[in-house]
């Protein structure tokens, strides 16, 4: 776990790409600490307007690209899809707005240690850590083969930037607007077994986190999933977002989607007991 | 400095109960040796894996939590958390709550025999997980005071810790005081709801101005020191109550909003004081 | 149709004591005929002018406030207000405050008299005015209700307005019920304080999980008809409290930060319920 | 006093005009009903998110200008000081934002019913409802002449407009930036007497209407002053607003600054009783 910074940041640009927001934030601090899989927690409302604050849950958001512009070293990209309140209130912002922001938060995705075949699966705007990922993994000459799946087109995120970062890319809609119609979970197996992967990292929706664990599993794979639950303080104060996993010690133990996650191995996490979302 | 039930204290900013995770999170956000005390999330004799999701609802009145207190049981504590804490060089203020005096009582003794206790908070009204004990009444408060006074060595004062409720607060206080209670805590979450009905605690901006006026209540009728706890986020809220007469402030949910807040008003305060002079 | 203590009510939705003016100011964003019914404030038995300013402070949890009760007194209702609210063809519930028992028996042989009252309320708990009767033990709240009910005729019942406390809630609600209550209503500004100090009553959103918890309480231990009262803003709150039992809800400050919100709630209620025919 | 509506009004324009901004809304319902000297309240947050609010007291300000514009036939002009949160966040809202609104709301100024000649008052933002009635004044063939006050250049409303409204325009301000260097209440009994006026009307703060008041008994005029006390509903609902008044009949009464002002015959207004704002 890198140590977080709580900062106020400002909105460098905003631009709409299909059904997401692509925010860029001057955050010192938060990208120069970022490895692939952390995440932010962003407030709702203006920053030092603590009496206007109704929404006092933070709202996370995973960190996308980390990249010099306009002149600072470390800018960090976000993506966001307005669904409710938080994410309505991210995705107006402007050029200039503020917001506070704490990040990096949360475990990042474990590298492997040799130059071992890896597959990459992401849904919606949980694909946005992974594209970090693979460069990281390329660095390390790990072979890269990435999924990506969405509920439709406008929800594909950087299908195109994908095709230069990774080896092989499968696509997987719902609606069928793009590649395959269906879920990860209908690929997965296939994926997984052409591109003999060694190690699986996977970001989305529980039941998906669980299938390819799953699969990995089947493949005797290792997984890094990084979950998404409901969080509130993000950053392991609250203890609002518990995870049932099974300890080194095959004990069953409770872990913090925040702190201890957002990512685990996924033959650790009792996916069973776990509430989907 | 700050002189509270026999302890100097760097800032008469505290952390409250519950709101500061094990307190290694926190000190991402500022060293815990400048706070007034970390006060732990209240410790059981047994370890608790706390309670089903959701256990946050956010409202603009506060957060609805029903966490079910979950902790690793006296003995983790000591074994793992408490070491880490002195580490800090930060006081120590351990709460506890039971399931009945006996248990109350074992609590007591152990964190009496271990070295580096700087206080001993008591949590007599959690506000949900009902197989705890809750004091009702105002001389249930006192029998609790009186069984962990006895079992605590000279110089770990105890801190009774109050529901805000202004029609027993006086008496519970003064019951306290009588049992031996080196000061009073006047603050703590409200018994309230979730939506779907389960018994929840009700923490943040509502609990102010009703433990503003329990607060003003208790200084006006006794002359114990009194710890302010309830809806603190601002410098302003801090020199309201110290300003009535409190001795020291207990800032709980605002840090699940802001994690630097403790750290923040510690510093407007010191930076206030040095005007003064 | 809603029925309540033998009432027959147009709605579930009832204006609350104090939050609809002399019911005048309200009639300009709705009929009241189609409310469930109008509670005046809390009339007493000499004219009151209220007490200094500010009688008003913001907060994000609800208003602090502290008007003193200012009314004009039972002889100048029933000449000037009751009449105009009767020509509206709503239904009027009549909330009364009394420095002592003698005083409640006076103003309910008046009200007893007076046709056209649809049902008294009584404030037993106004949370500022410490001139004025607070019924802070249960059997309080029995002796209140007995003294007012054997002064009115048959068809006019008492509603027994009870302070959200959960420890006494219930016992509260009980006693009211056996001194002759034929509806309690859960849910009251709560004891709070102004930042100068004095006393005040917090009402709004921080009321709304509070009261819900201690309407489940009561609701689960009594067969008594339950006027659920606090943080009511939006159709889901009334849902939220028509499903855990309450016979009907009281819109309180919710009219002084938007006064349609009663109008609102009734027509949302209605449609709803066309829905599920 | 009109019948008000409470709508969610669009910002056709905004626009800065000194330390002013003007805007122009689309409120159906609330120019057509305006008369000069009453005034709308603003509910601060984004129309239908009521959980997003901590606001929850109105913002009043003066309905300055009604005209028909952009194929509406009444659109609604303010003038905004921002000061406060409120105002801040009104004052930044751009074209085609929403925000609900209640008005027309309060008395009006009366009228005379004799084309007497007539001196108008007023100081800073609150000169705003001074020039519809000025025009109402002139179809009434009533000699007006203009007083306007402000602390400075930036703060002057209208002052070329004045010019042509009035037959003769006073300005003062206190740095002395325009006009004379001072208060209003240094000239206003020398602008009475110039006049020789029958009404005076006046707007702005209290000290000042004070003086304006006591100027016009001491020339034997009327007086018509518009209060701005601090508010909380602006609806008639809350009586947070009182203003201690003298009735008809000679006896000391309180009146509702909101629903029974803001405007009020400075000769009924019991100012050595007034907290000033
Ligand atoms: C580690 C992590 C990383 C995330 N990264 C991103 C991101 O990069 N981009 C993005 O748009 N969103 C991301 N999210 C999800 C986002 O934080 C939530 O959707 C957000 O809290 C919703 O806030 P809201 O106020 O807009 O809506 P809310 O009213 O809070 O919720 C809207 C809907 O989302 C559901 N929801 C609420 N919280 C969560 C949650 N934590 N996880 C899943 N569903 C939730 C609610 O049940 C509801 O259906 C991430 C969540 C986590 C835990
Ligand atoms: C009838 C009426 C008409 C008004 N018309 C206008 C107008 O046309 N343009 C305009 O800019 N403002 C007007 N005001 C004043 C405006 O409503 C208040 O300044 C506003 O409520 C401040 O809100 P805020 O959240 O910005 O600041 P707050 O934080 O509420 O207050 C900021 C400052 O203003 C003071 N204040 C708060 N409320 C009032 C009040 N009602 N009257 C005087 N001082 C107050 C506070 O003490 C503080 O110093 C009017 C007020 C009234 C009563
Ligand atoms: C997430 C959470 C956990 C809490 N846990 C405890 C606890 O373990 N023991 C306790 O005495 N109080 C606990 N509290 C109550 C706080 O210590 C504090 O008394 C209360 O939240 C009111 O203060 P606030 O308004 O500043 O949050 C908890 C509160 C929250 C929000
Ligand atoms: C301005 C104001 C005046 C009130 N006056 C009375 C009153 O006269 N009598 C009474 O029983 N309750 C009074 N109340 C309490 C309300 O009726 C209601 O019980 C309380 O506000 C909680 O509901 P809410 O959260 O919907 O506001 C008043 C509340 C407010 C805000
Ligand atoms: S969200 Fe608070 S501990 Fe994870
Ligand atoms: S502000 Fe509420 S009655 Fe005037």
């Amino acid at each position: 776990m890198s140590v977080p910074v709580h900062v106020t940041g400002e909105v460098l640009a905003s631009k709409r790409i299909g059904a997401y927001q692509h925010l860029t934030l001057v955050a010192p601090g938060v990208g120069e600490r970022f490895r692939p899989g952390t995440f932010l927690a962003a407030s709702i409302g203006a920053p030092g307007d603590i009496g206007g604050r109704t929404r006092l849950g933070r709202r996370a958001l995973w960190i996308h690209q980390v990249r010099p512009l306009g002149g600072y070293a470390a800018t960090v990209q976000v993506v966001v899809e307005p669904v409710g309140p938080g994410t309505r209130w991210l995705a107006a912002l402007e050029r200039g707005d503020r917001v506070e922001v704490t990040g990096p938060l949360g475990r990042p995705f474990a590298l492997p240690k040799e130059p071992v075949p890896t597959v990459l699966v992401g849904e919606g705007y949980a694909a946005a850590p992974l594209f970090a990922l693979a460069e990281r993994l390329r660095e390390r000459e790990c072979p890269v083969t990435l999924v990506l799946g969405a509920a439709d087109d406008a929800r594909l995120l950087n299908a195109l930037e994908a095709r230069r970062t990774a080896r092989a890319v499968t696509v997987v809609t719902r609606d069928g607007s793009v590649g395959t119609r269906g879920e990860i979970a209908d690929v997965i197996d296939e994926v997984l077994r052409r591109a003999d992967a060694d190690v699986v990292y996977a970001a989305g929706s529980t039941p998906m986190l669980h299938a390819v664990a799953r699969a990995a599993e089947a493949h005797g794979a290792w997984s890094q999933t990084a979950l998404e639950q409901p969080l509130t303080c993000a950053t392991g104060l609250c203890l609002g977002c518990p995870v049932p996993v099974v300890g080194e010690d095959g004990v069953a133990r409770t872990a913090r989607a925040c702190a201890d996650g957002p990512v685990l191995r996924g033959d650790r996490v009792r996916w069973a007991d776990l509430v989907g979302t | 400095m700050t002189e509270l039930a026999g302890l100097r204290l760097a800032s008469p900013v505290v952390v409250a109960a519950g709101c500061g995770g094990t307190g290694r999170e926190l000190a991402a956000y500022g060293a815990l040796a400048e706070l007034g005390a970390f006060t732990t999330r209240s410790i059981t004799l047994e370890p608790r894996s706390g309670g089903p999701l959701p256990r946050f609802v956010e409202t603009p009145a506060g957060f609805v939590h029903a966490t079910g207190l979950p902790n690793p049981g006296i003995d983790g504590f000591l074994a793992t958390e408490l070491p880490w804490l002195l580490q800090q060089r930060t006081r120590v203020v351990v709460s506890v709550a039971a399931r009945s005096l006996g248990d109350l009582v074992e609590l007591a003794r152990r964190l009496g025999s271990a070295p580096g206790v700087s206080a001993v908070e008591l949590n007599l009204a959690p506000p949900e997980g009902d197989d705890l004990l809750v004091s009702r009444e105002p001389f249930q408060v006192g029998a609790a005071v009186a069984a962990v006074h006895r079992e605590l060595p000279r110089g770990v004062p105890v801190l009774a810790k109050l529901r805000p409720d202004v029609l027993r607060v006086v008496e519970a206080a003064r019951s306290a005081v009588e049992a031996g209670a080196e000061a009073v805590v006047v603050g703590q979450s409200l018994p309230a709801a979730m939506p779907d009905g389960r018994d929840a605690g009700l923490s943040g901006p509502a609990v102010g101005p009703l433990a503003l006026r329990c607060l003003t209540e208790v200084v006006a009728a006794l002359q114990v020191p009194v710890v302010a706890c309830g809806g603190v986020a601002t410098a302003e809220d801090v020199r309201v109550r110290l300003a009535a007469g409190a001795a020291a402030v207990q800032v709980g949910s605002a840090l699940l909003h802001d994690p630097t807040t403790a750290a923040r008003l510690v510093a407007a305060l010191a930076s206030h004081e040095g005007e003064r002079r």
